[in-house]
C-alpha cells in the first residue's frame, strides 16, 4: 500500500517536475522573444530554449572529475525537490512539509552544489563568477528574508498552502493588497534571484567568460539549463503563493507567473549591469527598508504571536 | 600560661650549629652542609612536633623570669606556622646547596644560612621587641654577606644596596621602639599591647609611622623596597630563593605582629590606637606595592628580575591580606604567605639549575625548555600558576580568600580589590610568557637536562606540596584559621597568653 | 536509429552556438549580423563565450601562426559535434597576406572547415546564408569536418608542425584528441 | 566509586598517566583516547537527580560542596565527552602536538563544570579548564604566533574569570552560601527590589561567559586563539570549550524570566540586550570570516558566528528559542567538529593554513571532501543535514517575537555564512590541484573511521532530530517551561510549521537517484585533466602557467570589503592591544623607579617616611 503511494507520488513528482521544466523553458523562450521585440528584431522561435535544451543534452561534453559531475547532480537535484514541496494552484505534492524557509534553504543547497560543480573544473572564471553570485545572494535574500518572516507573522503560519489559503476570495485578499510594500522589496530581489540585468554579475559574458559556466558543455550546461528553468518556476511560483493568492488551476497559476516574469524582463530589457558591490549595496538599501518597514507595519498591527 | 621551656631549642639549635660549623667544616666541607640540613631537618620536625601534638601555644620563660619581667618566646599558632614554614623552606634549599654551593668559602656560606634561617626563627617567636630588632640585625647581617656570595660581582652591589636601605629601616625601628619604651617603658609585646592606649595618641602614631617604614623594609613594601631587584638578581639562585621564601616571612610577620597585636584595636575589623589608622596606611602601601611590582615586572626580560619584582608584588598581596583586618583577611594573609614562599623559592631554584647549565636568565633563554627538561618545566609551570592563583595549586585558594575577605570588608577595599585583581592580570600576562617560551620554541641546542637528586629533591617537595594544598587546601587552612584567629583577636590570642594576669585597656 | 539520428540532427541544426574567433577586419561584420537589422538569433544562433559551449568555431580573417596555435587549441577545446567557418579571403587564400612569412594561407590545411564564406569583406547577408547552408548541411547530415579531423588526424598534425615547428599536440593527450565526444 | 566522582577522577588518573608517559607520543595518545572512553562508560551509570556532596574545610567555614545531575548536565556531558572520543580517536593517526594530560584535565574541568552544585567548585573547574586550555595552546605550530594567540586567550579568560570571581563573592556575602541553586533563586526573589544591583552582579558573570564563548564584544582573541592552536585542540576549543559560556548563560537566565523587568516586545529587557549582542555576534563573524585568508581563523570566525545564533535563541528564554539554542547547540558541536577535523586532515597533509596556497585536494582525499562538503552544508542549514532544524527553530522563535531587525540580522549572518562556506570550499578543495600537492594521501584508516562516523552523525541527527529534542524538552521542562509538542523523531516542530525530515530526506534522495539517472543516461562525456582549461585561447605550457597561478582563491570577496569597510573600522581588537600597549608603556615608565642607584631608593625610603609623618601624623 505505502509502495503503490509511493509510486504515485512518485509519478506526480516526475510530471510536475516536466511540467515545471517545460513552463520555465518556455517562459525563457517567451523572454527571448519579448527581448527582441523590445530591442526590434524579430527573435527566436518561443520554443528555441527547448531545442537548445535537447541540442545541449546531445552533445558531448568534457568533465573535470567526478566532483564536477556530483555538483552538476546536486545542483539539479535539489531544486526538482524543493519543487515537490510548492503548491502549484490547488495541488501540492506534498502539503504537510510545504514551509517556506525550507524550500528556500533546499533551493540554497542547489546553488551549493552548483558551486561545487562549477568550482571543480578549476577555471578562475568560475570561481569569480561564483563569488559575484554568493555576493549577490547575500543581497538580495536579506530583503527577500524580511519578507518572508512579515507574511509569516501575518498569515501565523509558515505553511505555504496554509498562505495560500488564506488568500483565498478575491483580489482584495490578496497578500499583494494587504503588503504592498513586501510586494514591491520581493519584487525587486525576484530580479535578483534570477540573475536578470541589472543583477547579471555573475554571467558576464565579455568579461568572466559567462561565469561559473565558463566549463560546462553540452549536458552540465543542459542540466544547468534544467536547474536555472525550474529555478524560474519555482521562485516565480513562491511570488505568486506569497503575494498573488495562489491559483485555482495550473493554467491561471502560470498565467501569474508569467506576469511576474514579464516585468522581469522588461526591467531586464532596459537596464544595464552594475557593478558587484553596488548591486549587493543596493539590496541593502531600497529593498531591504521596504521589506522591513512592511515588518514593522504588520507587527504594530498586532502580528507578533502570543509566546 | 603555658609553658614549654625546651622549645628554646628552636632558636638555640640553630645558632649554635651555625657557629661550631667552621669546627666541623676543618673536617670536612660535605659534612658542613650536612650539619645545615640535619639542623634545619630538626627545626622542621620539631615545628611539626608542636603542631601536631597541640602543644600551641606555649611560652619559653628565661630564668624563670616571667614576663612582662624577663624575655620570653611566646610561640602561638601564627608563630609555628611560620617556624614550620621558614625551616621547611629552609631545609630544602639546604638540600639543594648540597648540589649547588660548591665554589668559594662553601663552610662560611652554610653558617651564614644556618645563622639567618635561626635569626628569622628567633625573629618569629620572641616576645620582646627589643630583641626583635637584635635578631632582625642578625638575619640582616647574615643576608648582607649572603647576597654578596658567589662569583658574580653584581652579588657585591646588591648586597650593599641591601645592606643600605635595610640599615635604614633598623634604625626607624629603634627609633620606634625608643619611642614606645619612652611612653610605656616596657619592651615586652604583650604588656605594651595590653596598656598601648594610654600612650599620647600623636606620639604612637609617629612610632607607629616609624616602625611600618622600617619594617617595610624587610617587608617589601614601596617605596622602602628599592633594594629589592638588585640584591635578588645579584645573589646567587638559593640566596635569592632564601630571600624571598625566609627573609620577607620574617619582615611580614614583624609588621603585622606590632600592627595588629601592639597597636591593635580590637573589633570586626582590627584598626590601630593613634592618630591614623595603620593598617589602611599598609593597605595603600601594599596596593601601591602590587601595582608596582607587577607593571615592573611586566617589561622585565630577565627571569630572575622578573620574579624578584614578582616577589615584591606578591609580598604586597599578602600585605593587602592583612591590613584588611578581619579573621579572613588575615588567613587569606598567612595562606598566601605561606603559597608564595613555597612557590618563589622553588622558582629560584629551578632557575638555578636552569642557569647551572649554561643556559642564560634571560627571557629568549628559557625557549624550548620542555624540550630540555619536561620536568623542571612543569615544576616551574606548577608554581607560576601557583601565584597566579589558577586552580589544582595552592595559590587558588590564597586569592579566593583574598578576594572574599576585600569583597567583605567592602568600601575601599572593592577598590583595592579591583587594583589587585588588574595587576593579577598583568601578573598572569608575564608568567605565562615565561612559560609560553618554555613550551613553544624548539630549542637551538637539545642538550637534555639532567638534574641530580640533591637539587630535585627540593623541586619536588615543592611541586608536590604547591599540589597537595591545592586540592586539599585544609592542610594549611586549619592552622592559617588559628593563625588568624590569633592575630585578630589580641588579648585572648596573644595577650593572656604570654601574661594571664594583666588587664586590657 | 536513422529516426532519432534525423531528429537530433534537426535540433542541433536549430540551436547553434556560435563562438567567434575575432582575429582580423571581419569582426566588424558581426554586430550588424547580431542586431536588431539581420538578428541571426532568429535561427537559433547565439553568440557564446567559451568553446565548452559553443558548436561553430568563427574565424574571422587571417591567422598569424601565432593565432592559429591558439585557433586548434580552442578547436580541440570544442566539443564534437563542432563546426568551423571560414570567413574571408583571408581564411581561403591568405588574402592581402598571401605572400606574409608568418600567415598561413589555408585555414582547412589545420583544422577542418564546413564552411568557407569568400569576400573581403563578406556581406552580413553572406554570413547569413552561411549559417543558413550549414543549418541545412547539419541537418542533412552533411557537416562531419570534426570527424574527418579525427579520421586524419595524422595529416593535420604534420601541417600544424610544419608551421608551428613543435611535435606535442596541443592537448598533450593524443587519444583524447582522436576520440568523438 | 561514586560515578559522579569517577567522572572527575578518571580524567585526573588519566591525565597523570599520560604526563608521566607524554615521552611516547602513541601510549600518550592511546590513553587519552581510553580515559574519554572509559569516562563514557560511566556516563552510562548515572541518571538525572544524582547527587553527591562533600564538605570543604576552607575560608574558617565548613562549605558544602557538591555535584548533581541535571537533565542540562547530562546532555552537556554526552554532547562533549562523545565529541572528546571522537577526536582523541581522530588524533589516534595525528601527529600534531596536542598534550594529552592536559586535554584530559580540561576533560576533569568540563565535567565539574557541567555537575557543579556550588560555586567554588564551578569556579575551580572553570579556572582549571581555562588554564589547561591555555598551555595547550602553546603547543601550535608557529610558535610566535601560538604564544600570542595564548597569551591573548589567557588575558581575556582571566579577566574574565576576575570578574565572575567578583561576582561570585558579591553573591555570596549576601546569601552566606555558594550553592547556585539558593544564589539564583535568592537573585529572583530580590529583582522585584534591586533590579539594577541582581543585574551589576549577573553581568559580572556574563563577562565570563561572553569571553568564553567569544561573544561580541569580547570575541577578539577567538581568531588569534584558534588559529594558533595545535590542530589536534581546535575541534575541541571550537565545538566543546565555547559551550561552556553557553552552559553559564543558562545557569542564570532563569533569572530574568519573571515579570519583574520592564519588557521590550514581551521580553525582559537584560534578555533582549543579550539577543542582540548575540545577533551582533552573528553578523560580525560570518562578515569577519569570509574576509579571512587563513583557513583556521575562518572557522574561527564561523564558531562565534555561531555562538551568536545560539545566544540569541537562548536569550529569548521561551520554550523554542531555548530548545532552538540547546539544538543549535549539539549541530554546532556536530558540524563544527566534522569542518574542524576534515579541515586539520588537509592541514596536516599540506602543511600550510593559507587557503591561497592550497587548492584541488579533492582529488586526493575524496573522503574528507565530503565529510568537508556535508558539513558546510549543514553550517549553512541546509535540509537534510543537521543544522538545518535548529537554524530554522532559531527564526521561528525570533520571529514570533516581532524582532524583525534583529531575525533579519541573523538571517543575514546565515547568508553570509555561505560566503565563508563556499570560500574556505573552493579554496581548500576545489579549484586547481597545485603540483606541490601531487603526492598528498588520503587520510589514514583511522581518519577515514571517523570521517565516516561523523558523516553519518550529520545525517542521521538531520533527519531524526528527535534523537536529541526528546533531551531537549526535558532540559527545557526542567527550567519550568513547557517543551514543544513532539510527534515522532523525524519531526521538528515549530510555531509556524513542522516538518518531517525523513520525507524530506526521501524526496532528496529520490531526485538524486532521477539526476544521476538522467546524467548517465544522455550524452556521453570524457575526462579530460584540468589543466585542459577554458584560457581564452592560450595555452597554458607556453606560458608557464601553473595550476597555483591559475587559481583565483585570494582575496575571494574583494568587491565586499568596499561595501563593508565603515564597519570594519570599529576595531575592538585594537582598543585590546592598544590598552595592553599602554600597560606596557606605563610599566615601561614605573621600572624607572628602580634605578639600581642607592641614594635614589634611599631618597625614596626617606622621602616614603617624611610624606608618611606628614600626612599621617601632622594632617590625618
Amino acid at each position: 500500500m505505502v509502495i503503490v503511494e509511493f509510486l504515485i507520488k512518485l509519478s506526480q513528482g516526475f510530471g510536475i517536475g516536466a511540467l515545471a521544466l517545460a513552463t520555465g523553458l518556455l517562459f525563457g523562450g517567451i523572454g527571448r522573444k519579448i527581448m527582441a521585440r523590445i530591442q526590434r528584431r524579430y527573435g527566436p522561435p518561443f520554443t528555441q530554449n527547448f531545442m537548445d535544451l535537447f541540442k545541449l543534452l546531445s552533445k558531448g561534453s568534457v568533465s573535470h572529475g567526478w566532483a564536477f559531475d556530483l555538483g552538476l547532480v546536486a545542483g539539479f537535484a535539489p531544486m526538482l525537490a524543493a519543487l515537490m514541496f510548492l503548491p502549484i494552484g490547488p495541488f501540492t505534492l506534498l502539503p504537510s512539509d510545504s514551509s517556506l524557509i525550507m524550500i528556500v534553504y533546499l533551493m540554497m543547497m542547489a546553488y551549493l552544489g552548483m558551486a561545487m560543480g562549477v568550482l571543480a573544473s578549476g577555471n578562475p572564471n568560475s570561481a569569480i563568477g561564483m563569488s559575484r553570485a554568493l555576493m549577490l545572494m547575500v543581497g538580495y535574500e536579506v530583503p527577500f528574508a524580511a519578507v518572508i518572516f512579515s507574511v509569516y507573522l501575518f498569515s501565523k503560519t509558515g505553511y505555504l498552502t496554509q498562505i495560500v489559503t488564506q488568500q483565498a476570495g478575491g483580489f482584495m485578499n490578496w497578500n499583494i493588497v494587504k503588503m504592498p510594500l513586501g510586494f514591491l522589496a520581493t519584487e525587486i530581489a525576484l530580479q535578483g534571484m534570477l540573475g536578470e540585468k541589472p543583477f547579471d554579475q555573475a554571467i558576464a559574458p565579455a568579461e568572466i567568460a559567462s561565469g561559473p559556466m565558463v566549463e560546462l558543455g553540452g549536458k552540465y550546461l543542459g542540466f544547468g539549463m534544467i536547474q536555472h528553468s525550474v529555478g524560474l518556476f519555482l521562485e516565480t511560483g513562491i511570488v505568486v503563493d506569497l503575494f498573488l493568492g495562489g491559483a485555482p488551476n495550473f493554467w491561471i497559476f502560470i498565467a501569474k507567473q508569467f506576469v511576474l516574469y514579464f516585468i522581469v524582463i522588461l526591467v531586464d530589457a532596459i537596464l544595464p549591469r552594475l557593478r558587484i558591490h553596488e548591486a549587493t549595496s543596493f539590496f541593502w538599501k531600497l529593498p531591504l527598508f521596504l521589506g522591513i518597514l512592511q515588518a514593522v507595519i504588520v507587527i504594530i498591527q498586532g502580528g507578533v504571536l502570543n509566546v | 600560661m603555658k609553658t614549654y621551656n625546651l622549645a628554646a631549642l628552636l632558636v638555640g639549635v640553630p645558632l649554635l650549629m651555625a657557629f661550631s660549623i667552621p669546627l666541623f667544616g676543618f673536617i670536612s666541607k660535605q659534612l658542613a652542609k650536612w650539619i645545615t640540613v640535619l639542623t634545619l631537618g630538626f627545626e622542621f620536625f620539631f615545628g611539626l612536633y608542636i603542631f601536631f601534638w597541640h602543644i600551641y601555644p606555649f611560652n619559653v620563660i628565661m630564668g624563670n623570669w616571667v614576663p612582662p619581667f624577663g624575655e620570653n618566646l611566646y610561640i602561638g599558632p601564627f608563630a609555628t606556622v611560620l617556624i614550620i614554614l621558614v625551616s621547611f623552606v629552609g631545609l630544602m634549599i639546604s638540600i639543594y646547596n648540597l648540589w649547588s654551593a660548591n665554589h668559594g668559602d662553601v663552610v662560611h656560606f652554610a653558617l651564614l644560612f644556618l645563622m639567618f634561617v635561626g635569626g628569622s626563627i628567633g625573629l618569629i617567636s620572641t616576645g620582646d621587641i627589643f630583641n626583635i630588632f637584635i635578631f632582625m640585625e642578625i638575619t640582616g647581617i647574615s643576608s648582607f654577606a649572603l647576597a654578596a656570595y658567589g662569583p658574580e660581582r653584581r652579588a657585591l652591589g646588591g648586597a650593599f644596596k641591601y645592606l643600605v636601605i635595610s640599615s635604614i629601616g633598623s634604625t626607624l625601628y629603634l627609633f620606634g621602639v625608643l619611642l614606645i619604651y619612652t611612653q610605656l617603658g616596657t619592651l615586652n609585646i604583650a604588656e605594651i599591647a595590653a596598656r598601648i592606649s594610654q600612650t599620647t595618641s600623636g606620639l604612637l602614631t609617629f612610632a607607629g609611622i616609624l616602625l611600618v617604614a622600617g619594617l617595610a623594609v624587610e617587608a617589601e613594601l614601596f617605596p622602602f623596597n628599592g633594594w629589592v631587584p638588585d640584591t635578588y638578581t645579584g645573589a646567587v639562585n638559593p640566596v635569592s630563593a632564601t630571600l624571598s621564601g625566609i627573609g620577607s616571612v620574617g619582615g611580614i610577620y614583624v609588621l603585622f605582629r606590632i600592627l595588629m597585636t601592639v597597636f591593635g584595636k580590637d573589633g570586626n575589623f582590627v584598626s590601630t590606637y593613634g592618630n591614623m589608622d595603620l593598617m589602611a596606611l599598609v593597605a595603600i602601601l601594599g596596593s601601591a606595592t602590587v601595582v608596582i611590582g607587577e607593571l615592573s615586572a611586566l617589561v622585565q626580560k630577565n627571569v630572575k628580575k622578573m620574579l624578584a619584582y614578582s616577589s615584591m608584588a606578591q609580598m604586597g598581596l599578602v600585605a593587602i591580606g592583612f591590613s584588611i583586618g578581619s579573621k579572613l583577611g588575615a588567613y587569606a594573609g598567612v595562606f598566601q604567605l605561606v603559597n608564595h614562599s613555597i612557590a618563589k623559592a622553588m622558582m629560584f631554584l629551578i632557575l638555578g639549575v636552569i642557569v647551572s647549565f649554561g643556559i642564560g636568565e634571560h627571557i629568549e633563554d628559557m625557549k624550548g625548555l620542555w624540550y630540555k627538561s619536561p620536568f623542571l618545566t612543569l615544576a616551574f609551570t606548577i608554581g607560576a600558576l601557583s601565584l597566579l592563583g589558577l586552580p589544582l595549586f595552592g595559590g587558588f585558594w590564597s586569592k579566593f580568600a583574598l578576594v572574599d575577605a576585600s569583597i567583605q570588608r567592602g568600601g575601599w577595599y572593592d577598590f583595592v580589590i579591583a587594583i589587585v585583581l588588574f595587576a593579577s592580570v598583568v601578573e598572569a600576562f608575564y608568567y605565562l610568557r615565561i612559560v609560553g617560551y618554555m613550551f613553544t620554541s624548539k630549542p637551538t641546542s637539545t642538550d637534555k637536562i639532567k638534574v641530580s637528586i640533591s637539587p630535585a629533591v627540593p623541586i619536588v617537595a615543592f611541586s608536590i606540596l604547591i599540589v597537595a594544598i591545592g586540592i586539599f587546601p585544609q592542610i594549611v587552612g586549619g592552622i592559617s584559621w588559628n593563625a588568624a584567629h590569633e592575630l585578630t583577636d589580641k588579648m585572648g590570642g596573644y595577650v593572656l597568653n604570654v601574661i594571664p594576669t594583666i588587664v586590657g585597656h | 536509429m536513422s529516426e532519432w539520428t534525423e531528429i537530433v540532427d534537426y535540433f542541433r541544426g536549430r540551436s547553434m552556438w556560435m563562438l567567434h574567433y575575432c582575429t582580423g577586419c571581419g569582426a566588424i561584420e558581426l554586430p550588424p549580423t547580431m542586431t536588431s537589422r539581420w538578428d541571426m538569433e532568429r535561427f537559433g544562433i547565439t553568440p557564446m563565450a567559451t568553446p565548452r559551449q559553443a558548436d561553430i568555431l568563427l574565424i574571422t580573417g587571417y591567422l598569424a601562426i601565432k593565432t592559429l596555435k591558439r585557433v586548434i587549441y580552442t578547436y580541440e577545446q570544442m566539443q564534437a559535434p563542432k563546426w568551423v567557418l571560414g570567413f574571408g579571403s583571408c581564411t581561403i587564400n591568405g588574402g592581402i597576406y598571401w605572400d606574409s612569412y608568418n600567415v598561413i594561407e589555408r585555414l582547412d590545411k589545420y583544422i577542418p572547415v564546413d564552411i568557407y564564406i569568400a569576400g573581403c569583406m563578406p556581406r552580413p547577408e553572406a554570413i547569413l546564408d552561411a549559417f543558413v547552408k550549414l543549418k541545412e548541411m547539419v541537418q542533412m547530415g552533411e557537416a562531419k569536418g570534426y570527424e574527418k579531423y579525427v579520421k586524419n588526424y595524422d595529416w593535420y598534425k604534420a601541417n600544424q608542425d610544419k608551421v608551428l615547428k613543435r611535435t606535442s599536440p596541443v592537448l598533450k593527450e593524443i587519444e583524447k584528441v582522436t576520440k568523438i565526444g | 566509586m561514586n560515578s559522579l566522582l569517577a567522572l572527575l577522577i578518571v580524567p585526573v588518573i588519566g591525565s597523570a598517566a599520560a604526563a608521566v608517559l607524554q615521552r611516547y607520543r602513541l601510549v600518550e595518545r592511546l590513553i587519552t583516547f581510553l580515559t574519554f572512553s572509559v569516562t563514557f562508560l560511566f556516563l552510562f551509570e548515572i541518571k538525572i537527580g544524582d547527587i553527591l556532596t562533600w564538605h570543604l574545610d576552607f575560608l574558617g567555614k565548613n562549605l558544602e560542596m557538591g555535584l548533581q545531575i541535571t537533565p542540562l548536565s547530562i546532555f552537556m556531558l554526552y554532547m562533549t565527552i562523545a565529541f572528546g572520543i571522537v577526536l582523541t580517536f581522530y588524533n589516534l593517526s595525528e601527529r600534531s602536538k596536542m598534550k594529552g594530560f592536559l586535554l584530559l584535565l580540561t576533560l576533569a574541568a568540563s565535567n565539574w563544570i557541567f555537575m557543579s552544585t556550588d560555586l567554588i567548585g564551578f569556579f575551580f573547574a572553570w579556572e582549571l579548564m581555562g588554564w589547561s586550555s591555555i598551555l595547550m595552546i602553546f603547543g601550535g605550530k608557529r610558535e610566535e604566533e601560538s604564544r600570542h594567540g595564548a597569551l591573548y586567550y589567557a588575558m581575556m579568560s582571566i579577566g574574565g574569570s576576575y570578574s565572575m570571581l567578583i561576582g561570585i563573592f558579591l553573591l555570596s556575602n549576601l546569601t552566606g552560601t555558594f550553592s547556585i541553586q539558593s544564589n539564583v533563586s535568592y537573585l529572583t526573589l530580590i529583582l522585584g527590589l534591586h533590579p539594577w544591583w541582581v543585574l551589576g552582579i549577573v553581568s559580572l558573570f556574563f563577562v565570563a561567559f561572553m569571553v568564553k564563548s567569544g561573544i561580541f564584544p569580547f570575541h577578539t582573541w577567538v581568531p588569534h586563539t584558534y588559529g594558533e592552536a595545535p590542530d589536534g585542540f581546535v575541534p575541541y576549543l571550537s565545538s566543546v570549550m565555547s559551550k561552556y559560556g553557553v552552559y553559564g548563560f543558562l545557569i542564570f537566565l532563569p533569572l530574568t524570566s519573571g515579570a519583574h523587568v520592564p519588557s521590550v516586545l514581551g521580553l525582559a529587557w537584560p534578555n533582549y540586550v543579550l539577543l542582540w549582542f548575540g545577533s551582533v555576534t552573528a553578523v560580525a563573524g560570518s562578515v569577519l570570516a569570509f574576509m579571512q585568508d587563513d583557513v583556521k581563523k575562518l572557522f574561527a570566525y564561523s564558531s562565534f558566528s555561531n555562538l551568536g545564533f545560539i545566544l540569541a535563541a537562548i536569550a529569548l528564554f521561551t520554550p523554542i528559542g531555548l530548545t532552538a539554542g540547546m539544538f543549535h547547540a549539539f549541530n554546532h558541536l556536530l558540524f563544527n567538529g566534522a569542518i574542524f577535523i576534515t579541515v586539520i586532515a588537509v592541514i596536516s597533509k599540506v602543511g600550510t593554513t593559507r587557503m591561497s596556497e592550497m587548492g584541488g585536494i579533492w582529488q586526493k582525499m575524496p573522503l574528507t571532501f565530503l565529510t568537508f562538503f556535508v558539513g558546510i552544508a549543514a553550517a549553512a542549514g541546509i535540509p537534510p543535514f543537521a543544522g538545518f532544524g535548529s537554524k530554522w527553530m532559531i527564526f521561528q522563535a525570533m520571529i514570533s517575537h516581532g524582532l524583525i531587525f534583529a531575525t533579519v540580522l541573523l538571517f543575514f549572518a546565515s547568508i553570509a555564512s555561505f560566503l565563508y562556506l563556499m570560500r574556505a570550499f573552493h579554496a581548500i578543495f576545489l579549484g586547481q590541484l597545485s603540483h606541490k600537492y601531487d603526492n598528498v594521501k588520503e587520510v589514514s584508516a583511522i581518519g577515514k573511521i571517523t570521517e565516516v562516523f561523523l558523516l553519518g552523525a550529520l545525517i542521521f541527527f538531520g533527519i531524526l532530530p528527535g534523537f536529541v529534542l526528546d533531551p531537549i524538552n526535558s532540559i527545557v521542562n526542567s527550567f519550568g517551561l513547557k517543551p514543544l509538542p513532539t510527534s515522532g523523531y523525524e519531526y521538528i516542530n515549530g510555531f509556524f510549521s513542522s516538518i518531517n525530515m525523513v520525507s524530506i530526506f526521501i524526496v532528496v534522495i529520490v531526485t538524486f537517484i532521477f539526476g544521476f539517472a538522467l546524467f548517465a543516461v544522455v550524452a556521453k562525456h570524457k575526462k579530460v585533466p584540468q589543466e585542459d582549461n577554458y584560457t581564452a585561447g592560450q595555452i597554458p605550457q607556453d606560458w608557464n602557467l601553473t595550476p597555483e597561478m591559475y587559481q583565483f582563491s585570494y582575496d575571494f570577496y574583494e568587491p565586499m570589503d568596499k561595501e563593508l569597510a565603515p564597519f570594519l573600522k570599529v576595531k575592538i581588537d585594537g582598543f585590546f592591544k592598544g590598552f595592553g600597549e599602554s600597560v606596557e608603556y606605563i610599566g615601561e615608565a614605573i621600572k624607572e623607579i628602580f634605578t639600581g642607584n642607592v641614594q635614589i631608593y634611599t631618597y625614596l625610603a626617606v622621602g616614603g617616611l617624611v610624606i608618611f609623618v606628614i600626612a599621617g601624623w601632622v594632617v590625618w
